[in-house]
């Protein structure tokens, strides 16, 4: 259990950075295209982000942004994004997981339309990720007031 | 020879770092210490297959250049770039080592609760003994053969604990 | 690539890694980890693996350790060996 | 510096009890036609909210605002691509990401003084370079002698900061400089650890502390609260 | 035990050391691992895809099976962190006590 930190240097400057920390993690998500990054990277800064705020508002706030359940549901939200762009493009005609074939839908060319359906893959990754990561690291710094608790 | 060792440092590097883990997984008893050597023998396969990937004399990184210029396959110079593709292996290679690192951690706090130590002999100790086990969970029976006692103890702690 | 630099990195991961399980206090164990990790993501940079180099920073480096100090904090923080 | 200012400060505060005297004979001349002993109380709970209007913070909207700005600007800065397509993404992001930490970047700010506090931070770095670079050469030159003349020393002392982010940025600002450190921050009490007796008495005269309250308007603070007790006597003397 | 460790874990040092005898030299740009399938990807990647970073396009066009089934290992993990750790409030009840 992660209880509130007491230090003030280190609530402030927690509060001050985890904007940009998420903006910084949402930027690597969508620019996997042009420069490092993508949906593995992106979405454990993201994780990363949440852990930091828990350490220094404790992890009980932490709970009303992001439960357990909101992870869960999160988590298999990301791989259903991606098994679910995957379909798409049966349906319509291709292959599984061939984004060409998402030109008739979005008004491009189908380089184009690989490119955005690269895109979508890695926000279902990154989500995935982000979740499952949260999801880990909150069970285990609450391992023991969880079950140990009504004991 | 000595064009042979320089030309193979990397091999000696991987296979270096790989005993090391391999060492800290047979040898060690703590098993937070087996999971760091775990993490170490990844990193070291790791290695071995980036190190395959990279080319000789000012390769850039696989991130083509003239990016937007259309559909211009002819102007890549292949031997000018990094091969991607150990790169794309290992990149979801490190994202499921962290995965398994999870898990073991999880695994490692149901022994520590269940035992209350982290020491690998300690624990078998107390497996043998079966002095850990609460009382109503040793089945009578099998009080007398400790490999009996051992597995059923297991079954009943995964009731338990699960 | 550039052979000193190369040589002082190897030299560093040995070092970290020999450390990491030598130590005896877990928790200095743990963030030496960590520093290996950070080294090795130096290492495979100057192999032109950036997007690798970028994963191990951020998770291996980060979560990971997060993961381990939470191990560590949940459980002892003395080892025997 | 100082001198001026002390005078704007003094002209600031003399123009704030100037209309906070006149915003009070008004209500409380209302007050006094209406006899009734509730109205009276509902009245002089007005004249609080009217005096401690200047410390009001930002309603959630205000802070969604400011924070999607900030943050599209952070985002235009990394991604150095301005076609369409990312700018919209990164509007949505900025969007999303401002409405899930709208609370986090503005707690704790009063109404219409961000730009002040910003052109003020700026001009307050200059300074803390100089100061920077002084207290190097000192502990540089006291390091470098044979016999090392080093007094360390614990000092404590009361500030009189209220906010969070100025306690941070004094604590900071007294980390980065050479030759003291502040250990911890205890109930508005600083623990600093000093190098030497110079940058100690250094610490103890207060220049610094004065110029974060300056930049984050504590001053300013401390003339409103004062404006409210003047207030209040004259209410008092009134009725 | 600690002497049984190191000499199994020197010899399989030395196997694979063996092992390395035949293997490309640092660095080779003609080793069998880049002469393959990358230099296709390397081709291909802006006229397919429209995306200059070829680790990108490999990881979830070229490639996507792969990833798939590691974004599926990554929420089987989760699940299985969760399932282990986390303590069952409703079902079960008084046997678990």
């Amino acid at each position: 259990m992660i209880r509130e930190s007491q230090d003030v240097i280190v609530k402030t400057l927690a509060r001050l950075l985890v904007p940009f920390i998420v903006i910084y993690a949402l930027y690597v998500v969508m620019h996997g295209h042009h420069s490092p990054g993508g949906g593995f990277q992106g979405g454990v800064i993201l994780a990363a982000s949440f852990v930091l705020l828990a350490i220094s508002q404790g992890l009980d706030k932490i709970r009303q942004r992001l439960s357990e359940k909101t992870a869960g549901i999160l988590s298999s939200l990301g791989v259903l994004i991606y098994a679910g762009i995957g379909l798409l493009c049966l349906l319509l005609g291709g292959k599984y997981l061939d984004y060409g074939k998402l030109s008739k839908l979005l008004p491009v060319e189908p380089a184009q339309a690989r490119s955005l359906g690269i895109l979508g893959v890695e926000i279902g990754v990154a989500l995935a990720v982000m979740a499952v990561m949260c999801l880990i690291v909150f069970t285990i710094f609450s391992f023991d007031e969880d079950s140990g608790g009504d004991e | 020879m000595n064009d042979f060792v320089l030309g193979h440092y990397n091999y000696w590097m991987f296979i270096g770092l790989m005993m090391i883990g391999f060492y800290a997984m047979m040898a060690k008893k703590n098993l937070i210490k087996k999971i760091i050597g775990m993490n170490i023998f990844q990193s070291a396969i790791i290695l071995f297959y980036i190190s395959t990937s990279a080319k000789r004399g000012g390769v850039s990184v696989p991130i083509l250049e003239h990016a937007a210029g259309g559909h211009g396959s002819h102007g890549v110079d292949v031997a000018h770039y990094a091969n991607p593709l150990p790169h794309v292996l290992m990149l979801t290679a490190i994202v499921v080592m962290v995965a398994t690192l999870g898990v073991a951690v999880a695994v490692t706090l149901l022994i520590y609760k269940r035992y209350k130590t982290i020491e690998e002999d300690e624990i078998l100790m107390k497996i043998k003994e079966g002095s850990s086990a609460p009382k109503e969970l040793v089945d009578v029976r099998s009080q007398k053969d400790s490999i009996k006692l051992r597995t059923n103890i297991e079954y009943r702690t995964r009731n338990v604990e699960l | 690539m550039i052979i000193p630099f190369d040589i002082i990195l190897i030299l560093f991961i040995f070092i970290c890694a020999i450390a990491a399980i030598t130590v005896k206090d877990l928790l200095s164990a743990v963030m030496i980890l960590g520093a290996y990790s950070f080294f090795m993501c130096l290492l495979w940079t100057q192999m032109a693996a950036v997007d690798v180099a970028f994963t191990e920073a951020s998770v291996s480096a980060s979560i990971g350790t997060v993961l381990l100090i939470g191990a560590v904090y949940k459980t002892k923080r003395r080892s025997k060996d | 510096m100082e001198v001026t200012l002390l005078v704007e400060a003094t002209e600031n505060a003399f123009r704030i009890l100037g209309d906070a005297r006149k915003h009070a004979e008004g209500i409380i001349d209302s007050a006094l036609e209406l006899t009734s002993e509730e109205t009276r109380h509902h009245e002089a709970k007005r004249i609080q909210e009217i005096f401690t209007g200047a410390q009001k913070r930002k309603t959630a909207f205000q802070n969604f605002i400011g924070t999607a700005v900030i943050l599209y600007a952070f985002w235009v800065l990394l991604s150095g691509q301005f076609d369409a397509f990312h700018l919209t993404l990164g509007a949505i992001c900025c969007i999303v990401v401002a409405y899930l930490y709208h609370d986090l970047l503005f707690a704790n700010t009063r109404v219409g003084d961000m730009r002040v506090v910003a052109w003020r931070f700026i001009t307050y770095i200059p300074w803390l370079m100089v100061q920077i670079l002084m207290s190097n050469l000192h502990v540089a030159s006291l390091v470098l002698r044979r016999k090392m003349p080093i007094n360390p020393q614990v000092l404590t002392f009361k500030t009189k900061l209220e906010t969070d982010i100025s306690c941070v940025a004094l604590a900071n600002s007294i980390t980065l400089t050479p030759g003291t450190i502040t250990m911890d921050i205890r109930d508005g009490v600083f623990y600093v650890h000093a190098l030497s007796k110079k940058v100690a008495d250094e610490l103890q005269t207060g220049a610094m502390e004065d110029r974060v309250a300056h930049i984050f308007m504590e001053a300013d603070h401390l003339y409103v609260q004062d404006v409210l007790d003047a207030a209040n006597i004259y209410a008092a003397l009134r009725t | 035990m600690k002497i049984f460790s190191l000499i199994s874990a020197v010899v399989v040092g030395v196997a694979l050391i063996y092992g390395t005898m035949d293997m490309p030299e640092w660095g080779d740009p003609n080793s069998p691992a880049s002469t393959h399938v990358s230099p296709y990807y390397l081709e291909h990647s802006i006229e397919h895809a429209a995306t200059p970073n070829v680790v990108t396009t490999v990881l979830a066009d070229y490639r996507g099976y792969d990833t798939l089934g590691e974004t599926t290992v990554i929420f089987t993990a989760g699940i299985a962190v969760v399932l282990l750790l986390r303590k069952r409030r409703k079902t079960g009840g008084e046997d678990d006590e």
